[in-house]
């Protein structure tokens, strides 16, 4: 591909990303920020794509596009409506910000003193197998603790999914309750009353 | 195993309309020729997409057409036959209707993203068809990951369905919306599962390379992993949200679902994307599951397309013909659907196969011989499955028979209806129960 | 067949637990109108009159009084009851609720105090139901209709019977706006529509 | 730091929800006035915790005509046509249940010819009718239209006899006080018989279309259960009475217009849910179907109409005629003063009062269950309304 070419790609999708990120930033709406997140998301793998890295671009998109930018509208959608406000506060959000524009100028200083050898062309026709080999191979024992993390994680959201539905049972007895006080009919006793002969129908 | 190298040197000329690969190839190598290179690769993306559109877009209309007629049969209608002959020109008709109609927005909409969606909603309808195998050499981008970027597209539609739900601020939409992403995610695990028993076993990724290797070994793949095929079947049809699985659009519960607010152009956008999802799933059912392009040397004589679209075809009234048929299900019965039957039943096959494939490279088995026996042994092992499944998994309410009983001469309250149900003789009509 | 239940009979089952809540006037059993929740409920209970049905329950407005009626059914034994309760209350007539003794009453109670306006004491949702709130006035009364020409509601009899039946009557007003083949009345006429043109 | 104004009210909603029990705030969904599966203009308030039905509220009279009261001002035999659009799905059985009321007050005899026609006419109506109810259901359930329109079929050809005599299809106006307005046409009976002959293999097909079927078993079973006990005291009838095992049938236990001569059964099922009120329609047709064979085979001669003046003025008094509607029970209450016209007009409609434990059956299930559930309640609006 001639440079022409590659140069207009990089750069709009540099554009794209950068752009992306930068509304989160300032969108307040949590729902805006996801969607300019995706944006952000695709630009990377539009990048990867350049790089030749296929494989890395699809599971890009596959993963963060498909998946966790789904789990981000889950959360914000299972978050009562008032935390769902960006951040307002600039005292609390002051120090964070500090922390990540050092994180981002180490990590750039390093991006940029190293010396990033040309990539060998066979290495990117098949990447997916060589993924799939170290990752079995080489850092199996990272691989597992991955995999345990998971599941334990796992394990934890049901654990506290399970919670709630204990939280719905009161919610729904002290419903009951408030329907007595007030002396109206009760719903459970007049679904399911006793037989007639044995006591009072809807009473 | 079919002579490639004879093949292609048939298929040589641009005029064979057996493999349209040859024109673009030649327009290519012309471009080339006086043009800088990124012209050429410009112009040929340029030809493949507009080969896509011009593929999909007289496709959905014809479609359209079809499964209006296919369905009006199965209800003893005639279906659309005023417009044009036969009713052909039905779908366009609509289509001008729909340009022509005015295009409302709710007040409090956002309307940012709620302009966007209809629009987004193409780019993975048409994305999605590039990486699909017309014949040995028809694919706009053949992939050497063409199975994974196919779940990624696919997997970013949901994305754009739940701005469209969520931006239209109606619940129904909202419900239709969340009900949409819950329903995909689930359904991605099956369809992924699946979709790795075909590469485990065929040991590729390329989508090409799965149809190749089942032409190589002459067997098509829903002989060998049945329940697989199944499986990816009503997950296919649950992402495409079509009868049994269209909750996300539930008419009779929640109107029209995420499209409730769209009118005009706006819904005729999301209805032809849905219509082509449906085309393009029924193709790759029959690439994965049918062998492709491929039929036991027909496409030596046919062009490979037209068998594919064939297969195709097949497939799709398949699709129509369950939701013809069939009610829907509820979201909860969905959801323990996908994770308590398919989920297991594709995982199980996953093992499977990574033990067929072991077997046959390891142990060097012959594959004329292990294949026919591998498929009769999955083919058992699916049916168990099935089997165990309904006798272990059915909920409690239809485990009991409903039963009709004849009153007789017992008219009354309470007591007359003890007295039916003492009844010893066999109630007048008994269905369901285990 | 179903039966009509005797009236004496259930007179008797109600009045033994609760002494005057009954009486019969003509053949109908009426029910004191501050006991008639318990009335009923006794009726209902009762192993003789075994009345578990609601069958029907609405209201008729005899212009000094209303009358509630209660059909109440037994199914096993197969037997109706006719059960009444006056109430001279026309300003705020009430009436004690019969939801708690049969959830059935409850649409049935709401669509009697829509349109006549009869309160039911104890029911636990008493809006008005077809017609919205803050709708004036109750239509199934007789004085719904009542403008100031006097005219009483229905139709007073068959034009051939007697002149004065023929529609309009004479210096009345209008109910409806006039149609050009009805006869025009004649002398003085509040035309109900003034803005109505000349068609 | 400030804060919007929508922020704390939102804030308050959400502390609200908290302190309620669950972290989760309700959702209000208005299904109706204008919504696919509400037969009509019916609204159905549901407060939902996702997609759990927490409360159910109706909203009704969208389609209220005042017609007791319209009735007043009219003689009894211009009310006939009203009682047509009080159940637009069943106006013969509407026609006939006022009629019935009418006469007891007038004190009129029915000819057997044209008590025989009636009931010929009711049975066909409820054939039409269950034809209408069964396939909504199912499409309730989610079926893309398939059953309904196979039913439409038969109810089709019932209304192409009803147009064949009375000119009418579905504001058919035909009972008169004291039989009905024409004998039947040449061609009816002929048409009837091979209605009957089609109707078992029709009922056949749906029946391995649709008994069978697991999603239905799935949609419909265990979902909008009612206990006898329940339903009796919430004065429920007709389907939905028998779907809980009470054998209640007015055709049986307070027979009109001769139905005591005629063999017939009544089906009643045992669960009470959603799919036995569906088997009870299903089982209902066939009886229907037993019964109008009986009435083409035993159909007598002579009049069809009894010598009723136009212009009756009943006796002072009232009276309280039932019929078994395909929904249920039926009654119109009617009094006169000795006027023209009723004095009181009321009818006691079967699908408003089989609403009445519809926020018992809703509670607890999902808004997919509360749709299933109200479309096998098989409510008209317009009676509903009236």
């Amino acid at each position: 591909m001639s440079d022409f070419g590659f140069h207009l790609a990089f750069w709009s999708l540099a554009a794209m990303t950068i752009g992306g990120a930068s509304m989160i930033m300032v969108s307040r709406n949590l729902i805006h920020a996801v969607i300019w997140l995706v944006l952000s998301m695709l630009g990377i793998a539009g990048l990867y794509l350049t790089l030749s890295a296929e494989f890395i671009a699809v599971v890009q998109v596959l993963i963060y596009v498909g998946a966790i930018s789904v789990l981000m509208l889950f959360a914000i959608m299972l978050t009562p409506r008032a935390e769902r406000d960006n951040s307002q506060n600039i005292k609390t959000s002051a120090p964070a910000g500090l922390v990540v524009i050092m994180v981002m100028i180490a990590t750039m200083w390093v991006a940029i003193d190293t010396d990033w050898g040309a990539v060998r062309e066979a290495a990117l026709t098949e990447q997916a197998r060589l993924i799939g080999e170290s990752l079995i191979k080489h850092y199996i024992l990272p691989f597992e603790i991955g995999a345990v993390l998971l599941t334990a994680a796992l394990v934890g959201a049901i654990a506290l999914a399970r919670q709630d539905d204990e939280d719905a049972a009161v919610h729904a007895a002290s419903l009951q309750a408030e329907l007595k006080g007030d002396g109206s009919v009760d719903p459970v006793d007049v679904v399911d009353p006793p037989l007639p002969s044995d006591g009072e129908v809807g009473s | 195993m079919t002579d490639l190298a004879g093949l292609s040197s048939v298929l040589g000329a641009w005029y064979d309309f057996r493999d349209l690969n040859n024109l673009q190839r030649l327009i290519t190598e012309w471009i080339a020729d006086w043009g800088p290179d990124w012209l050429a690769s410009i112009i040929t993306g340029v030809l493949g997409a507009l080969g896509i559109l011009g593929v999909i877009g007289p496709t959905l209309l014809i479609l359209i057409w079809v499964e209006r007629k296919v369905i009006a049969r199965f209800q003893q209608r005639y279906g659309p036959n005023r417009v044009g002959p036969k009713g052909l020109l039905q779908p366009v008709a609509d289509a001008v209707k729909l340009i022509l109609k005015e295009q409302l927005a709710p007040r409090a909409a956002d309307k940012l993203i709620f302009f966007l969606p209809p629009v987004l909603i193409f780019i993975p309808g048409v994305l999605i068809w590039g990486v699909l195998p017309f014949g040995p050499r028809m694919s706009v981008a053949d992939l050497n990951v063409g199975v994974l970027f196919l779940l990624a597209v696919s997997g970013t539609a949901v994305l754009v369905i739940f701005m469209a739900g969520w931006s239209s601020n109606n619940k129904y939409a909202l419900f239709g919306a969340m009900r949409a992403v819950a329903m995909s995610i689930s359904y991605e695990v099956p369809m992924v599962l699946a979709l790795l028993t075909l590469v485990v076993f065929s040991g590729t990724m390329s989508i090409n390379g799965i149809v190749q290797w089942q032409q190589q070994e002459d067997v098509i793949f829903i002989l060998l992993f049945p329940l697989s095929a199944i499986a990816f079947f009503f997950a296919a049809s649950a992402e495409l949200n079509r009868t049994p699985a269209d909750i996300s659009e539930a008419e009779s519960e929640i109107v029209a679902g995420y499209h409730t607010e769209y009118s005009g152009m706006r819904f005729g956008l999301f209805y032809a994307v849905e219509l082509g999802n449906t085309l393009v799933v029924s193709a790759f059912i029959a690439t994965f599951f049918l062998g492709g392009w491929w039929l036991w040397g027909l496409d030596q004589w046919v062009p490979s397309w037209i068998i594919l679209l064939a297969k195709t075809g097949a497939v799709y009234f398949l699709l129509i013909w369950t939701r013809g048929t069939l009610p829907r299900l509820r979201v909860d019965q969905l959801m323990g659907f996908c994770w308590k039957a398919l989920v297991p039943a594709t995982l199980l096959f996953v093992v499977v196969a990574f033990v067929e494939r072991t077997l046959l490279i390891s142990e060097g088995w012959d594959t004329t011989v292990a294949l026919p026996i591998m498929a009769v042994f999955n083919i058992a092992l699916s049916l168990g499955a099935v089997m165990l499944f309904a006798r272990v998994a059915r909920p409690a309410p239809l485990r009991r028979p409903a039963r009709i009983r004849m009153a007789g001469s017992d008219i009354g309250g309470l007591r007359a209806a003890r007295e039916v149900a003492a009844r010893r003789e066999a109630p007048q009509l008994q269905v369901g129960g285990d | 067949m179903t039966a009509q239940y005797d009236a004496t009979a259930a007179m008797e089952i109600v009045n033994a637990s609760a002494p005057g809540a009954a009486c019969i006037d003509e053949g109908v059993l009426y029910l004191e109108p501050d006991t008639l929740a318990e009335s009923i409920r006794t009726l209902r209970d009762s192993e003789e009159s075994d009345l578990v049905f609601l069958s029907n329950l609405t209201a008729v407005d005899h212009e000094l009084h209303f009358e509630l009626v209660y059909h109440l059914q037994s199914l096993d034994l197969n037997h109706i009851l006719q059960v009444k309760a006056r109430i001279f209350d026309r300003e705020d007539p009430a009436l004690p609720s019969l939801t708690r003794v049969y959830h059935g009453a409850h649409l049935q109670e709401r669509e009697v105090y829509d349109l006549f306006g009869i309160r039911f004491d104890g029911h636990p949702d008493l809006r008005r139901m077809f017609l919205w709130e803050g709708f004036p006035g109750y239509p199934l009364r007789k004085d719904f209709l009542q403008m100031p020409g006097q005219v009483r509601a229905g139709l007073p009899g068959f034009p051939h019977e007697s002149e004065e039946n023929a529609w309009p009557v004479p210096g009345s007003v209008p109910q409806r706006p006039l149609h050009p083949n009805d006869p025009q009345p004649e002398g003085e006429v509040v035309v109900a529509d003034e803005s109505e043109d000349a068609s | 730091m400030t804060m919007s104004d929508d922020t704390r009210l939102a804030m308050q909603g959400t502390i609200e929800a908290l302190t309620a029990g669950d972290g989760s705030e309700p959702v209000v969904v208005n299904l109706g006035p204008q919504h696919p599966s509400t037969h009509g203009v019916f609204r159905l308030k549901v407060t939902l915790d996702g997609e759990i039905v927490q409360d159910a509220e109706m909203r009704i009279g969208y389609l209220h005509r005042s017609m007791e009261k319209l009735a007043e001002e009219r003689s009894y035999t211009q009310n006939i046509p009203f009682t047509d659009r009080i159940d637009y799905l069943a106006a013969m059985s509407n026609n006939l249940a006022y009629c019935l009321a009418a006469e007891e007050l007038l004190g009129v005899e029915v000819p057997p010819r044209a008590q025989a026609i009636r009931v010929m006419f009711a049975e066909l109506q409820r054939v039409a009718s269950h034809a209408m109810a069964n396939g909504t259901f199912i499409n309730d359930c989610g079926a893309w239209h398939t059953p309904l329109f196979h039913m439409f079929r038969d109810r089709e050809r019932v209304l192409d006899m009803f147009e064949m005599t009375c000119g009418a299809r579905l504001t058919t106006n035909y009972m008169r006080i004291g039989g009905v307005a024409f004998d039947l046409p040449d061609e009816l009976l002929p048409t009837l018989e091979q209605f009957l002959a089609d109707m078992p293999e029709n009922i056949a097909n749906y029946e391995a279309l649709l008994l069978e079927n697991e999603i239905l078993h799935a949609r419909a079973r265990g979902v909008g259960v009612i206990s006898p006990e329940m339903a009796i005291n919430s004065s429920l009838s007709g389907p939905v009475l028998r779907g809980t095992g009470v054998p209640w049938d007015l055709r049986k236990a307070n027979p009109y217009c001769g139905y005591e001569s005629y063999e017939f059964d009544v089906p009643v099922g045992e669960q009470g849910d959603c799919f036995d009120r569906f088997l009870v329609r299903m089982a209902e047709v066939k009886e229907s179907l037993r019964i109008l064979r009986q009435v083409v085979d035993t159909l007598p001669d002579g009049p069809y109409l009894a010598d009723v003046p136009l212009h009756a003025r009943p006796e002072p008094g009232e009276s309280y005629a039932r019929v078994e509607s395909p929904r249920g029970e039926l009654g119109f209450y009617l009094v006169s003063d000795g006027g023209p016209a009723p004095y009181r007009f009321h009818c006691r409609p079967p699908s408003l009062i089989n609403l009445s434990a519809l926020k018992e059956m809703s509670i607890g299930g999902t808004l997919a269950d509360a749709i299933v559930t109200l479309g096998s309640i098989d409510i008209v609006v317009g009676e509903i309304d009236r």
